[in-house]
C-alpha cells in the first residue's frame, strides 16, 4: 500500500531486545531519497543496532520496514543487498587475507563462461575502476588489505559498499579512521551519490562533519527517536542538548596549568620504517598535543616509547634515567600507560567482563601473593565505571556487549586505574560521544592537575588544539614543528602537519 | 650349477645376510618380545642384519613398511602379522620380489606365504573351556572378557574355541558388553561394571592375561577375590606369577612368544640355507595351572 | 496499520530455515539461562533413565566405580581447560600419562616413593614447560608442536620400557589406589585439583591473565602482561595433571604398560567443549568441565550397565556428546 | 601467534589485531619469499642427506613406493585443507576411510563395480554434509562435531561388517591397485585432485567464498555469501577425498578392515600445518599441503630405509615435524 508520505525509507516501531539491553524500543524513522541523513547519540543510544537491522545484520524483534511503500522483511544481509541496501559498519568487516580486489568484489566475483568461473583480470579492473570512482587511487588491489593501514583498510570497506551503487548507502562512523584529505573524498562521493540519487544514512559523533554534509539530523536517544531537524534549524549546542539531555558550557574546559619538571625526554628516536631524529620532553602536569596525518608515524611511535615496538636509535629518559623498555610490561612497571588507537585489535579482550578489562593492567596491585582480592578489584572498577558513566554500568558484562563508545570508556578505565605518571592517549576519543568527550578532557585536566605527564595523540585538530599546552607536529615519520598554546592556530598547525608553507 | 644360496655366499663372506621384521604393531609385551627374539638370534650370526619396522596397527602402514624393506633388498622376511586378518598387498609384494616370508603368530589369510609358526588360539581356548567345566562342575556363571575389536580373530579364535566346550554344559555366560583393549586398564575397568552388574560371579575368562591381570586387580579391589577364579591366555609372566601365588587367577594357555619369534628366524634361515620345511607348524600351548607353572616362570624374559 | 500484518514484498525468497535460524541466535534474554537449564536437564533426564532402567545403577559399589572412571579424564581435562583458556590445545596429555605412570612405577623399585612420585610428576612438568617454550618462543601452532611430542613423547617412553612396569612399593597401590571408605582416594584428589583450578583461574591474576591471553593476546601483552611466561605456565600445568593422572592410574591398575593413554587427548578435549570451553581461548569453566566429565563417564558406564554392545556403544556416544553439546550451546 | 591457535569457532567480529600480524606478516615481502626457500631448503637437505646416505633411496622401486604411500594421507589432506581454511576440523576422516573402503569391498560382491564405488563415495559425502549441517546450522563446534561422527561412524562400520571384507572384483585391485607404467594409478588420482582443488580454491566464486569464511565469517555473512551453504560444500568435499582415498586403500590392500584408518586425521592436519595452513582458517594452500604430505611421506620412508629403532622413529618423527614448522614459521 503507497504510504501518504514521500519518504522512500520508513521504519515503524522497530524494537530491538540484546538478552538483557533495551536497544531499541519503538523508533519511527524515515528518510527520503537523494538525501544525506545523519543519526547522532549517545553511545548506546542505538544507532549502530538500528542500521544493522536496515542492513540485514541483526534481526528486530517488532515493527516493520517498508521501501518505496512496500514493506519488506529484510531476514539477512543477503536479502538487504538484494534491494540495494549497503552499509559500512562500525567494526571491521573485511578478511585480511585476502586481496583488496576480492574484499570490494566479496561475493559477487566476476565471472567468466560459467556463473563460478572467477574472471580474475576482470576483477581486478573492476576493483580498480571502483576505487577510481571513489576518487581512491594509489593502492595495489592485488595486495592482502592486511598490508593496509587502518584508514586505508576502511576505504577499501567504503568501496565495498558503494561497488554496485546501492539504493541506501549506511555509514556507521566512516570518519573514525579516516584522515583529512580522505574523508574530504568521501564527502565528493556522497554528494554525488546523492545526486543520483541514493540515500545516505550518515553516523558520526563530529557534528561539524554531520553539520557540513548533513541534509537532515535525526537524534537518537536511549533506544527513542528524540526528534528529526534541519541543520540550518539548530545550532551546536541544542543539537548537543537534544542528545545528552543537557548543554554543554564548553567542551573544552580550561585549566590553569603549573608545568613541573621534565619526567619523559626523547632524544632523536627511531624505528625504522615508521620515524627517525624524533626528540622532544614531556614534563609533568603538562599536556603534549601531537598531531599529523594519518600515516605520519605517531602511533609507532608512541608503540616504541610503551616497549610494544623495538628502538632502533636514539634514547629515552625517564625522569632523568635511561629509559628502553624490552616490553610494554617494563613500561608499565616503569609508570609509562598506553592507550592504543584501535580498542577491538589491541585494547579489549571482548569475551571478557568489563572487570577483567579494566583491572587488566593492575592486577598485581589488586593482590597479594599473586591472589586477587575481589572486594578491591570491583570497588576500583565500580569507581571508574561511574567516573566515566559508563553503561550499562554492571560490571560483570561483557565488553563484547558494549556500544562502540562504552568499549572506548573501558579502555580509558583500565589506564586510569594503573596511575602511570605518563599517559600516552592514540586517539583517545574515538567513536566517543560529546558528552563523554567533554567527560574525557575533563579527567586529561585533572590528571594533568595531579602531575600526570599526557601525550596527546590526535587526528582531530579542534581536540589537540582545545587540549595542549604544546602542541607537536609529526609528518612522514619526522617531528616538523613545535608550538606554543598561544602559537596553535588551526591554519598553521595544519599547513606544517600538510607541508605547505 | 645352481645359483648360490644367500647363506652359501654369506658363509664363503661374500655379504651380509638381509632379513626384514616387519611388525603389525609393537604395542605390547607379546609382539615386542617376538621381534626382540628374531633380533638376538640374529645377533648370534656376525653377519645378519635384521630390518625392524612397526605398523602401529596400521594395516596400509604394514604394506608400505613391506615395500620399503624389500626396496632395501633383503634376503627374507618375517611378518609378525599380530591380529591383522590378512594383507594379500603385502604378501603379492613380497612374492613378486621373490623373497621367501616366513609368518609368525599369526596365519595371514589370503595369498601366498612360504612358512608359518604359531600357535593354535582355538585349542588354546579349548584348554580353558576344560578346565573351566571341570572346575565348575558344569554349573555356575562365567563372565567373558574379550580384547576387540570385532574384526580381531585371534580372540575370536579363543573365545569359540572356549565356549565350544563351555556351551555343552549348563554354564550361564556372559559376555561382557564392551571390549577391553587387551590391557590391564581395559580389563580392569570391564571387571568393575560385570561386578557392580553381578552379585555372583563363579569364573572368568579373558582373552589374553594383560585383561585378566586388571580383572583380577578389580576383583581384588572389590573383596570378592574368594568368589571366583580367572582363566587367562598367553603364559605372560606376570600372570605365570600370580599362578605360582596360588592367587585366583587359575590358569592360562601357553603362548610363548618368545619361543614363536626363535623359531620363526631359524626357520627362515633353513629356507635361505636351500632347505624346504614344512608348510604349517603349530607350536604346542599347554595349559599351565598351579602344578606346572613353576616350569614356564622366568622373571626376566621379556613377556 | 502497524498491527495488521503488512504485505511482505515477494521477489527473490530467501529459505526460510536461514530465517529461523537468525531469529533463534539473536532471541533475547533467559535464552543463555534456557540453555543452562536445558543441558541440567538433558544430564538429570540421564540420570533419572539411568536410575529407574538400572537397579544397580546407585548401588554404592556402581558409584564409586564412576567416580574412579572419572578421575583420569577428570584431572587431564583440568589441565587441557587451562590450555584452552590460553588460546591452544594439548595433545602430548595421552603420552605423558603413559610416560608418569611408567616412570613411578618403574623408579620406586630402587627409589623411596616420594622420590619416584616427584620424578613423575616432574617428568610431565618437564614435557608442558618444553611445549610452552617451542609454542610461546617460536610462536608455533600449539596443535602441531604437541602433536609431535605425543609422538617423541610415546617413543621415549617405550625406550625407557618396553614392557610393562609393576609398583613393587605396597603403599603405593594400598594408599593412592585405595579408598578412604566409600570413595576412592584418587577421586578424592581429583575434587581437591578441580577446587584448586576453579580458585586459580577466578581468583589468582596468573589465572586471569591466561584467560585475558586467550581472549586477545595483543591486549594481554599491551597490559603489560607477561604472555610467554603465562603460556609456559599453562601448558605446564597441563603436563603436571596429566603426570598425576598416570600416577594414580598405576596405583589403580597395580601395573603400567608404555601403550597406555593413547587417545586420552580427544576425550579431555571433548570434555572440556561439552562443558562450554570454545576452542581457541577466552571462554570456558572448570563446573561445566566437571559437567562435561561426569557425563562422558556416565555414558561409558550406562551404556555397560545396559549391557549395549561395543558398536552402538560408539554411535550412542558420538549421539549423546552431539545432544550435549545441543542443548549446552550458546548464540 | 593468535593467528595460529586452533581457534575452530570464528563467528565473533575478527579482532584488528589480525589485520596488523598478518600485515606484518606479508609487509616485507622478502621475509615471506625467505621463508618459503629455507621451507625448501630444509625439504632439499632431507632428500640429499636421503639421496647420499641411502643407496637404493633413488630406485625406481622405492619411488613408486614413495608414490603410493603418500596418496591415502595426500588426499585425505586435500580435503582437511579445505575444511581448515573455511576455518573448521575433521576429525571424522580416519572412520570415512574405513566405511567407504568396506562398503566399496563389501558390496562390489552383488553389485557392479560402478555402482559399489558410487556407494562408497556416497557415504562419505553424507557422512561430510551431515557433518556441515550440524557445524553450520547449529553453530557447534567443528572439533567436537567430527570427534561425535567419528565414533559414531566407525561403530557403524563395524555394525555393517565385524569382519574384513575382500573385493571380489578382479578389475578393481588390478585396476584402482595396479600402476600406469612405473606410476601407480592412485598416485595419478592423487596428482589430479591436487590440481582440481587448486582450481577449486583459487579458481572458481565457491572456492574463494570458503576462503573469506575462514579469513572473517561474520564479514563474509555481512557481504551476502551464503555461509552455511558454503560450509556445507566444504564438509562435504573433505568427505568425498577421505572416501576416495578408503576406495583405493581397498584396491591396494586387497582387503578392507572396519578397522583401518585410525589416527589418520592427525597425519592430514599435520600436513596441511607443516605445508602452512592456519587453523582457524583463512590462510593455507594446496603446493604447501603438498609439501607437508611429501614431508611426512619421506620421513616413514626414510626412517625404515636407515633401518632405525621402531621408537626412535617416533621420536625423529616428532622432531623432524617440528623442524619442518620451525623452518617453514612466520613471525
Ligand atoms: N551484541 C550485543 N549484545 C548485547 N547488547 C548489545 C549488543 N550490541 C549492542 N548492545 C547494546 O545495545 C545498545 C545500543 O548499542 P549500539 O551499538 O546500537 O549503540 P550506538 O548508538 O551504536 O553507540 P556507539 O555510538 O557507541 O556506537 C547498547 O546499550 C549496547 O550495550
Ligand atoms: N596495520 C598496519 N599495517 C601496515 N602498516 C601500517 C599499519 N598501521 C600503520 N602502518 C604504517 O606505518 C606507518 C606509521 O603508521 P602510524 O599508524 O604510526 O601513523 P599514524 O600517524 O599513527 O597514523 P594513524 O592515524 O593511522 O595512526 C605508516 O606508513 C602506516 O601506513
Ligand atoms: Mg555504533
Ligand atoms: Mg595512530
Amino acid at each position: 500500500m503507497p504510504m501518504e508520505t514521500q519518504d522512500f525509507l520508513q521504519m515503524r516501531g522497530i524494537v530491538k531486545n540484546y538478552d538483557g539491553t533495551q536497544a531499541l524500543r519503538g523508533v519511527d524513522f524515515s528518510a527520503a531519497l537523494g538525501e544525506v541523513h545523519a543519526i547522532v547519540g549517545e553511545n548506546g543510544a542505538g544507532k549502530s543496532t538500528l542500521i544493522r537491522i536496515l542492513a540485514g545484520a541483526v534481526h528486530k524483534d517488532r515493527g516493520h520496514i517498508f521501501l518505496d511503500g512496500h514493506a519488506v522483511e529484510i531476514d539477512s544481509p543477503i536479502r538487504a543487498r538484494r534491494l540495494g541496501i549497503r552499509a559500512v559498519h562500525q567494526e571491521f568487516s573485511l578478511v585480511p587475507q585476502l586481496t583488496v580486489t576480492e574484499n570490494i568484489l566479496l561475493g559477487q566475483m566476476p565471472t567468466r563462461r560459467t556463473p563460478f568461473w572467477i574472471d580474475w583480470p576482470a576483477a581486478h579492473e573492476r576493483a580498480q575502476a571502483i576505487l577510481g570512482n571513489i576518487g581512491f587511487t594509489g593502492i595495489d588491489v592485488r595486495s592482502p588489505v592486511a598490508n593496509l593501514s587502518v584508514s586505508h583498510q576502511q576505504m577499501v570497506e567504503i568501496a565495498k559498499a558503494v561497488a554496485e551503487s546501492p539504493r541506501i548507502l549506511i555509514l556507521d562512523e566512516p570518519s573514525a579512521v579516516l584522515s583529512q584529505e580522505e574523508l574530504k573524498r568521501l564527502f565528493a562521493l556522497i554528494r554525488n551519490l546523492k545526486a543520483r540519487p541514493t540515500l545516505i544514512l550518515y553516523i558520526s559523533h563530529r557534528l561539524d562533519e554531520v553539520f557540513e554534509i548533513a541534509d537532515r539530523i535525526t537524534v537518537l536517544k536511549d533506544g527513542q527517536l528524540v526528534g528529526t531537524v534541519q541543520p540550518n534549524e539548530v545550532d551546536q549546542n541544542q543539537l548537543i542538548r537534544m542528545m545528552i539531555g543537557r548543554s554543554l558550557e564548553e567542551i573544552y574546559p580550561s585549566r590553569h596549568t603549573q608545568i613541573g619538571e621534565p619526567v619523559l625526554v626523547v632524544q632523536n628516536l627511531r624505528h625504522e620504517g615508521a620515524f627517525h631524529d624524533v626528540s622532544f620532553s614531556l614534563s609533568a602536569g603538562e599536556v603534549v598535543g601531537l598531531f599529523g596525518l594519518v600515516g605520519s608515524g605517531r602511533t609507532q611511535l608512541a608503540r616504541c616509547l610503551f616497549g610494544a615496538e623495538p628502538i632502533t636509535g636514539g634514547q629515552v629518559l625517564l625522569q632523568g634515567k635511561p629509559f628502553h623498555p624490552r616490553s610494554p610490561r617494563d613500561a608499565v612497571n616503569a609508570g609509562v600507560a598506553l592507550l592504543t588507537e584501535d580498542r577491538k585489535r589491541d585494547g579489549l579482550v571482548m569475551e571478557c567482563t568489563i572487570r577483567d578489562n579494566a583491572s587488566l593492567a593492575v592486577l598485581h596491585r589488586l593482590s597479594r601473593w599473586g591472589v586477587l582480592n575481589r572486594a578491591k578489584q570491583d570497588a576500583q572498577v565500580r569507581a571508574q565505571v561511574e567516573e566515566l558513566d559508563i553503561r550499562p554500568p554492571q560490571i560483570t558484562r561483557l565488553v563484547r556487549q558494549l556500544s562502540g563508545g562504552n568499549q572506548q570508556k573501558v579502555v580509558l578505565a583500565k589506564w586510569l586505574l594503573s596511575q602511570a605518571r605518563v599517559l600516552i592517549l592514540d586517539e583517545p576519543t574515538r567513536g566517543v560521544d560529546v558528552g563523554t568527550k567533554a567527560e574525557i578532557y575533563r579527567i586529561i585536566n585533572e590528571l594533568a592537575g595531579r602531575g600526570v605527564a599526557i601525550l596527546l595523540i590526535s587526528s582531530e585538530l579542534p581536540e589537540v588544539l582545545g587540549m595542549s599546552d604544546r602542541v607537536l607536529v609529526m609528518r612522514e615519520g619526522r617531528l616538523v614543528g613545535e608550538f606554543s598554546r598561544a602559537q596553535a592556530t588551526e591554519e598553521s598547525v595544519l599547513a606544517c602537519a600538510a607541508g605547505v608553507q | 650349477g645352481p645359483a648360490a644360496t644367500p647363506t652359501q655366499q654369506a658363509q664363503t663372506g661374500q655379504r651380509t645376510i638381509r632379513i626384514g621384521m616387519v611388525n603389525f604393531t609393537l604395542c605390547c609385551a607379546y609382539f615386542i618380545g617376538m621381534s626382540k627374539a628374531v633380533q638376538e638370534e640374529a645377533a648370534y650370526y656376525g653377519n645378519i642384519e635384521v630390518i625392524v619396522t612397526d605398523a602401529n596397527g596400521d594395516a596400509e602402514k604394514m604394506a608400505s613398511d613391506i615395500e620399503d624393506v624389500l626396496a632395501k633388498g633383503v634376503d627374507g622376511i618375517i611378518i609378525s602379522g599380530g591380529p591383522l586378518e590378512a594383507l594379500p598387498a603385502g604378501l603379492e609384494a613380497i612374492k613378486k620380489a621373490g623373497v621367501p616370508v616366513v609368518l609368525v603368530d599369526r596365519k595371514l589369510k589370503g595369498g601366498e606365504y612360504t612358512s608359518w609358526i604359531g600357535p593354535d588360539n582355538y585349542q588354546i581356548g579349548v584348554q580353558d573351556g576344560q578346565y573351566i567345566v571341570n572346575r565348575l562342575g558344569g554349573k555356575g556363571r562365567l563372565v567373558v572378557l574379550r580384547g576387540g575389536p570385532a574384526d580381531n580373530s585371534i580372540g575370536l579364535d579363543r573365545t569359540n574355541g572356549m565356549l565350544s566346550v563351555v556351551q555343552k554344559s549348563d554354564i550361564e555366560i556372559i559376555m561382557a558388553p564392551d571390549f577391553g583393549g587387551w590391557s590391564e586398564d581395559g580389563g580392569y575397568k570391564l571387571m568393575e561394571n560385570m561386578l557392580a552388574k553381578y552379585d555372583k560371579i563363579d569364573a572368568v575368562f579373558c582373552e589374553n592375561d594383560s585383561m585378566c591381570l586388571g580383572a583380577q586387580k578389580a576383583i581384588a579391589d572389590a573383596g570378592r577375590s574368594k568368589e571366583m577364579f580367572l582363566c587367562g591366555v598367553d603364559g605372560q609372566k606376570e600372570a605365570l606369577k600370580a599362578i605360582l601365588d596360588g592367587t585366583n587367577y587359575a590358569c592360562t594357555g601357553l603362548n610363548n612368544s618368545d619361543q614363536i619369534g626363535r623359531a620363526g628366524f631359524h626357520r627362515l634361515m633353513a629356507i635361505l640355507a636351500g632347505a624346504v620345511p614344512e608348510k604349517d607348524t603349530v607350536l604346542p600351548s599347554p595349559l599351565i595351572s598351579p602344578e606346572n607353572a613353576c616350569r614356564f616362570y622366568n622373571p626376566d624374559s621379556v613377556f | 496499520m502497524m498491527d495488521q500484518d503488512p504485505k511482505v514484498e515477494t521477489t527473490e525468497q530467501f529459505p526460510r530455515q536461514k530465517v529461523l535460524q537468525i531469529g533463534r541466535l539473536l532471541r533475547p534474554m533467559s535464552r543463555r539461562r534456557w540453555v543452562d537449564y536445558s543441558f541440567m536437564a538433558a544430564f538429570v533426564l540421564l540420570l533419572l533413565i539411568a536410575a529407574s532402567v538400572s537397579d544397580v545403577f546407585f548401588t554404592q559399589r556402581n558409584v564409586s566405580n564412576l567416580m574412579r572412571q572419572t578421575v583420569t579424564n577428570g584431572l587431564i581435562s583440568l589441565g587441557m581447560l587451562v590450555v584452552i583458556l590460553s588460546g591452544g590445545i594439548d595433545l602430548s596429555v595421552g603420552s605423558v600419562v603413559a610416560l608418569s605412570a611408567i616412570l613411578v612405577s618403574g623408579t620406586q623399585q630402587r627409589l623411596p616413593l616420594g622420590l619416584a612420585m616427584l620424578i613423575a610428576l616432574g617428568a610431565g612438568v618437564l614435557v608442558g614447560l618444553l611445549n610452552g617454550f617451542l609454542i610461546s618462543r617460536f610462536k608455533l601452532a600449539p596443535f602441531i608442536v604437541t602433536l609431535a611430542t605425543l609422538g617423541a613423547v610415546r617413543g621415549t617412553v617405550y625406550v625407557y620400557s618396553e614392557v610393562p612396569r609393576v609398583p613393587s612399593n605396597p603403599i603405593f597401590r594400598s594408599v593412592l589406589g585405595g579408598s578412604v571408605g566409600p570413595v576412592p582416594f584418587a577421586a578424592l584428589v581429583m575434587a581437591v585439583c578441580f577446587v584448586l583450578v576453579w580458585f586459580f583461574l577466578n581468583r589468582t591474576t596468573a589465572g586471569r591473565a591466561v584467560i585475558a591471553i586467550g581472549g586477545n593476546e595483543e591486549a594481554a601483552r599491551l597490559a603489560g602482561i607477561h604472555v610467554s611466561g603465562h603460556i609456559l605456565l599453562a601448558y605446564a600445568i597441563s603436563g603436571f595433571f596429566a603426570a598425576t593422572a598416570g600416577v594414580l592410574l598405576a596405583a589403580r591398575l597395580g601395573i603400567a604398560q608404555p601403550s597406555v593413554g593413547a587417545g586420552y587427548e580427544l576425550d579431555a578435549i571433548a570434555a572440556c567443549v561439552i562443558g562450554g570451553a570454545v576452542l581457541g581461548g577466552g571462554s570456558g569453566g572448570v563446573v561445566g568441565t566437571f559437567g562435561g566429565v561426569l557425563t562422558l563417564g556416565l555414558i561409558d558406564n550406562l551404556l555397560n550397565l545396559f549391557n549395549v554392545q561395543t558398536y552402538y556403544q560408539q554411535i550412542f556416544k558420538g549421539l549423546i556428546i552431539l545432544f550435549a553439546v545441543l542443548a549446552r550451546r550458546k548464540e
